[in-house]
């Protein structure tokens, strides 16, 4: 432990000090500051609008199986948010992920045809055949996580990532299996592009661009929500590619 | 005691988890250890900000069939969905950096920052 | 105004011959020192006339100009001494003007031999110079010192305050300081030991080596005034001046003898050396007479 | 014509004729020239008018009202005066001069910029007016200097800038600190604020306002500049440098040496010999100025660079005489300025038009010019028995009176170094005279003719002052006289050709008549002799050695050799060195400070920017 580490850990000592206190101060009346933990000032917050699921009107009752043509229909809240009230930020966020996964393949270019040291010499018996019976059922597992979204808890990313987890089981289990990148382009591109139409067909339709331009229908049925369980699967897919196709790159580097 | 530590280890944990990952930014050669060390303070960010939206006694914001109206004590949904996307893009920006440290790695033939003269200047 | 003009003339020739006499006299002295018989003391009369009858060359307008500049500088000067009641004009403050006026003779001088292309006038020129700033830095504090104990900076002001006796002679109120002048006139004449520009062994005569002719006559003439001008200046400040023109004369010719004397035995200093020494001892005595008559 | 414009219209119209320029070629010399003539003709005729009211632009900066003041005194006329003189002159020299410079047009830009902030700096009536102009001054300077042929001309402007705003940052510094008690600039106010204050505390402050003046005129430990940009700047700019830039240095010693009576302000403080220890400590300065400036002068090779030192040495003179504050030491300091204005320029135009036929400023490269540049010579003859201070020149007359001023008091060493300055000038002043314009002609100049007739007009005119005010200093001191009323300085007595000193009068008409009765004396004798025959410089005596080529035959490289010997050692420790040994250290330890802070490594920065953040939040900036 050289001077430079004891240097720095009492930096960061301090630092972590300073970060702490900021909790414990009491703010005044008509201060803004950092809550008490779990002590939320619940009735001025914003989310009780998106809980309400309605930002513009009347606060109404929200109750489960009953409601109707609500703003955002889905009941998962969450989601409401990531796929209807913030989706435009949730579009940014995949293209930076798209931006990301382009720029891994720009890097590792070179290698990407060359043999990789990450695949095992000899295919594990066990890896190979557990896979075989994995696979699909994780394909499930994630279809499933990213259709009822809306439904119940997780979404698209994590089903992506469920998806993504199931080539990597793959990729890792055999040296002959490989992806074919022409699929993987086209359902990427096709998750993208209706990702961005149906956002156009709201600004056509409705005015706004990723507007909920569908019925929203009754809450936690499977067809409700308007147009948030197909973006959710828009959203799903292309993560499920896109970080299918970053294991890709990083294995073969 | 036990209020204490329910009350600290979420802000308390995250603000270390982020200094342990900043101590290792500063202090580590190894490139590979100062991802892992901005992993860390990735992790601590999103775990603090999950934690302010944190009610007593709240639930997941999910509508059920037990839990079937609004007028429950739902914990706030915004920070999910912003560490959410945070998630993503923290996986993102670490695959993309992972990938320079690679091509790093095939130039320079070494991991230690300090042998590698690209990155000073 | 004729009258002036006629004192200026005959002030300006008698000057000459005295000078010339008194070179003359050195010569002899300087022979029987050595012992030599020596040419005749009105040999340097003789020198003179017939260099003027010579034919002479000369090197260009420059050469001339400087051989004009030189004699009529120090004529100029002359002016400024008294030579013991004759005294052309008395104005006050003249110590430091007639310091200066010698400069002129000597850059004209100097323009006249550097102007003939010689490489040996240049050095015996730049050796001058150099051994100029020795000489004359203890001279000035030595005269500094003399100007502000008597509280005047006229030469006739200076003797008129070492009038009444032998007593009053600043001889004896600054006996250091007369010392010192003695040491820097050897300097201020150019003898030895302090002799280095003119060195006809090194350098074949230096400044007057491509003079001949008239031109050698007018250097001749201008020594011979400096020598007056400059003896006069030592007796005025030092030995108490004179009212007599022939004990004057007297106090001169005993300081010109001294003079030549002390040059006739010691070989010559280099001429950094001169500077040098200058500047250790006399220097510094004089300036620690400066110091214990200032405060 | 308003006072204002006096600044304004140099620089405005440098602007119109710069782009002028571009289409004819010598349209800025001349138009320079017209304008100056123009303002020199102007502050001829405001001659004892001394009752203009000030004029005050004033602004409002951050809701407090600041004014620009400019005013009109005896010695900023003479100041005005010298600087539309010198510019003409020197507008006039570079009409023919500058055909071939490529920096033409900027140069004359630059210069009527610097004439501008020059008259801004001597009309100013407060310190904030003061110190805009004396900032334009140094720049547009900067800008001349750097334009010099040479490559040296960079590393030396360099030098000058780095000097320079080390002492305006100091100036600043102080103005700020007065301001921010008083809320006023003007002279006076300021002066009696530094009266009121603590004695410790006025004289920091007054060194910090003195140190930029000292600075320009180069006085001792600033000196460091002068040579090089002096021998480094365009060959027309060199005697505006010596001969006005300096002095403006001077215009602020005066400034707070009278103007603003330190001499009272100080007067409590420790005493030596009822000179306050400040005044004399700036007098030892000035001596010490003189013997290192003549010191160096004797060992230079290169022309311009020698009479640079001699300038730095002639400045120990002026700021000597000023400081002991004696109403003859400030006549004796104001004279000299202007004397040493004179020859010092002559001294520069003539070596310009040296360099202008010869190209070369290394004095060895050259020989024997008298015959093909006589009026040159004249000219440089004439101002170096000026600067040698032979009587009858003015120069003479200038150093008498500061020796009288010396004496009178008893600073013996004081006097000692001021003749040492003297006889050393002496020394210097010859070499060029010997090498360059005596001596064997160098083959290659054998087709060399006198410059044309615009160069001769201003050497022409600087002589025949030089010789007036030789012969008639009561020309000068009839302005110094008013000067002095004006600062309550009891004036020295004087008549059209006479000073009264302290041990006695000096009187020019009878020595000049003097001086012609001796030189037609030795005429008449010279003439009455048998006629010489003329014969070429190469036909001497050798020693028997046949001697054909000229350029061996011509002594001039290290004419004072057995002299220089003396002081080897002392120039190899000179103060250049001391400042550059200095310089390197501060790199050698701005290289430590790099590479133990500046790591180059991105972690480092990392750790300082916690660091920042730690130190934010510990002073409480933050959080």
């Amino acid at each position: 432990m050289n001077f430079r580490k004891i240097l720095a850990l009492i930096t960061i000592i301090l630092l972590g000090i300073f970060i702490l206190q900021a909790f414990l101060i009491i703010p005044e009346k008509g201060e803004i500051a950092l809550n008490n933990f779990g002590k939320a000032d619940i009735e001025n917050r914003t989310a009780q609008l998106y809980i309400d699921k309605s930002v513009n009107s009347t606060n109404e009752q929200v109750i489960y199986k009953e409601s109707k043509d609500k703003e955002s229909g889905s009941a998962n809240i969450v989601t409401s948010i990531v796929a209807n009230y913030r989706a435009l930020d949730t579009l940014g966020e995949v293209t930076v992920l798209f931006l990301a996964a382009t720029g891994l393949s720009a890097i590792l270019y070179n290698k990407k045809h060359a043999k990789s040291n990450f695949i095992l010499k000899e295919d594990s018996f066990i890896l190979k055949n557990g896979i075989k019976i994995l696979f699909p059922l994780l394909i499930l597992a994630g279809s499933y996580i990213i259709i009822y979204g809306h439904l119940s808890p997780g979404g698209s990313f994590q089903g992506g990532a469920v998806i993504a987890t199931a080539f990597l089981l793959k990729l890792l289990s055999s040296k002959e299996y490989e992806l074919d990148e022409n699929i993987l382009k086209i359902i990427e591109v096709t998750a993208g592009v209706s990702f961005v139409s149906i956002g156009l067909y709201g600004l056509y339709a409705e005015g706004s661009f990723l507007t909920n331009f569908l019925e929203t229908g009754t809450i936690a049925n499977l067809f409700s929500g308007g147009i948030v369980p197909i973006i959710y699967i828009t959203i799903g897919l292309k993560v499920a590619v896109e970080l299918t196709n970053i294991i890709n790159d990083l294995m073969k580097a | 005691m036990i209020d204490f530590l329910e009350k600290w280890s979420f802000f308390g944990g995250s603000v270390l988890l982020i200094l342990i990952g900043l101590y290792g930014v500063i202090t580590r050669k190894n490139l590979i250890k100062i991802f892992i060390g901005l992993s860390l303070m990735d992790t601590g960010i999103n775990v603090l900000l999950v934690s302010l939206g944190y009610v007593e006694g709240g639930i997941a914001p999910i509508i059920t069939s037990t839990i079937n109206n609004n007028s429950y004590n739902f914990v706030d949904p915004i920070p999910q969905a912003l560490v959410l996307t945070s998630i993503v893009i923290g996986v993102a920006v670490l695959a993309l950096g992972l990938g320079v440290i690679i091509k790093i790695y095939e130039k320079y033939n070494t991991l230690d920052i300090s042998e590698i003269r690209g990155l000073r200047w | 105004m004729i009258l002036n003009i006629f004192g200026f003339l005959l002030m300006a020739f008698s000057a000459m011959a005295l000078g010339l006499l008194f070179i003359g006299i050195a010569r002899k002295v300087v022979a029987r020192v050595q012992k030599r018989i020596g040419p005749p003391f009105y040999q340097a009369y003789l020198d003179v006339f017939k260099l003027f009858t010579k034919n002479s060359i000369t090197h260009g307008f420059i050469f001339d100009f400087g051989a004009i500049m030189a004699f009529g500088g120090m004529i100029t000067t002359l002016f400024f001494v008294p030579v013991g009641p004759f005294v052309l004009y008395g104005m006050n403050g003249t110590l430091l003007l007639v310091i200066y006026l010698m400069a002129v003779a000597y850059l004209g001088m100097a323009m006249a031999t550097v102007g003939s292309g010689n490489p040996l006038a240049s050095v015996g020129i730049s050796r001058a110079l150099t051994q100029m700033l020795g000489y004359e830095l203890p001279f000035i504090v030595v005269l500094l010192t003399l100007i502000y104990s008597s509280n005047t900076s006229s030469i006739i002001g200076i003797v008129q305050t070492q009038q009444s006796g032998f007593m009053n002679w600043n001889l004896i109120n600054i006996p250091i300081g007369t010392a010192i002048a003695f040491v820097t006139l050897l300097g201020l004449m150019g003898k030895k030991p302090f002799d280095a520009p003119i060195a006809p062994s090194e350098i074949a005569s230096g400044p007057v080596v491509e003079h001949g002719g008239k031109y050698l006559a007018f250097i001749m003439l201008q020594h011979a005034v400096s020598v007056v001008v400059k003896t006069a200046l030592f007796v005025d400040l030092f030995l108490g001046g004179g009212n007599n023109i022939f004990i004057f004369i007297v106090k001169m010719l005993i300081v010109w003898l001294l003079v030549t004397l002390i040059g006739s035995i010691f070989p010559r200093f280099k001429v950094e050396e001169g500077v040098l020494f200058y500047w250790r001892w006399p220097l510094i005595a004089a300036l620690l007479q400066a110091v214990i008559i200032i405060f | 014509m308003s006072l204002f414009y006096y600044t304004f219209i140099p620089i405005v119209i440098a602007f119109i004729a710069y782009f002028l320029n571009k289409k004819i070629k010598l349209s800025l010399a001349i138009l320079n020239s017209v304008v100056f003539a123009y303002l020199f003709y102007q502050i001829s005729r405001l001659y004892n008018q001394w009752n203009i009211p000030h004029e005050t632009i004033s602004y409002y900066m951050f809701d407090r009202e600041i004014q620009l003041i400019f005013q009109l005194t005896p010695l900023s006329w003479l100041f005005i005066f010298m600087t539309t003189g010198a510019g003409l002159l020197i507008a006039i020299f570079t009409i023919k001069s500058q055909q071939e410079y490529v920096l033409r047009s900027s140069f004359h830009l630059n210069f009527a910029i610097l004439i501008g902030s020059i008259l801004g700096v001597v009309l100013a009536g407060d310190f904030l007016t003061l110190f805009i102009f004396w900032e334009i001054m140094t720049w547009s300077s900067f800008f001349l200097i750097s334009s010099g042929e040479k490559k040296a001309a960079q590393k030396a402007s360099y030098r000058y800038i780095i000097l320079s705003t080390i002492g305006a940052y100091l100036m600043v510094t102080a103005l700020f600190i007065i301001y921010n008690q008083i809320h006023t600039f003007g002279y006076n106010q300021v002066a009696a604020h530094l009266s009121g204050l603590p004695i410790t505390e006025s004289i920091i402050l007054i060194i910090m306002l003195a140190i930029p003046f000292i600075i320009k005129a180069g006085v001792f430990p600033f000196h460091v500049w002068v040579n090089g940009a002096h021998s480094n700047a365009p060959k027309e700019f060199s005697p505006f440098l010596s001969g006005l830039m300096l002095k403006v240095g001077i215009y602020g010693v005066i400034l707070l040496l009278y103007f603003v009576p330190l001499y009272n302000i100080l007067k409590e403080s420790v005493n030596y010999r009822g000179l306050p220890i400040f005044n004399y400590i700036l007098a030892i300065f000035g001596c010490i100025t003189v013997i290192t400036g003549t010191i160096l002068a004797i060992r230079q090779e290169d022309v311009k660079r020698l009479v640079a030192f001699s300038s730095i040495s002639q400045m120990g003179y002026i700021i000597m005489a000023l400081a002991i504050s004696t109403p003859l030491g400030f006549t004796g300091g104001l004279l000299h300025l202007m004397n040493h204005m004179i020859f010092k320029t002559t001294i520069f135009l003539s070596i310009a038009a040296v360099i202008y036929r010869t190209k070369t400023t290394k004095m060895s490269e050259m020989g024997g010019l008298i015959f093909k540049m006589p009026v040159t010579f004249t000219a440089y003859l004439i101002a170096i028995i000026a600067l040698a201070g032979i009587p009858p020149t003015n120069g003479f007359i200038s150093k008498w009176v500061i020796y009288q001023a010396l004496i009178d008091k008893g600073y013996i060493f004081l006097s000692v170094a001021a003749f040492f300055g003297s006889i050393g000038s002496f020394m210097y002043v010859f070499k060029p005279l010997s090498t360059i314009f005596l001596g064997q002609l160098k083959p290659e100049h054998e087709n060399i003719k006198e410059v044309p007739f615009l160069m001769q007009l201003p050497m022409f005119v600087l002589m025949a002052l030089i010789l007036l005010f030789g012969i008639l200093p009561g020309l000068q001191m009839n302005l110094i006289n008013q000067i002095s009323q004006l600062l309550n300085i009891q004036p020295v007595g004087f008549t059209l050709y006479s000073i009264t000193g302290a041990f006695g009068k000096w009187n020019s008409l009878v020595i000049f008549s003097l001086f012609v009765g001796g030189f037609l004396l030795a005429f008449i004798i010279f003439i009455s002799a048998k006629k010489s025959k003329q014969v070429g410089l190469m036909d001497t005596y050798t020693s028997g050695e046949y001697m054909d080529d000229p350029e061996a035959y011509h002594y001039a490289y290290q004419y004072f050799r057995p002299f220089d010997r003396v002081f080897d050692s002392f120039a190899a420790r000179s103060l250049t060195v001391i400042y550059d040994t200095f310089a390197q250290n501060i790199v050698k330890l701005g290289n430590l400070f790099r590479k133990s802070i500046v790591t180059g490594n991105g972690q480092t920065y990392a750790f300082y920017m916690v660091l920042f953040i730690v130190i934010l939040a510990f002073a409480g900036w933050i959080i």
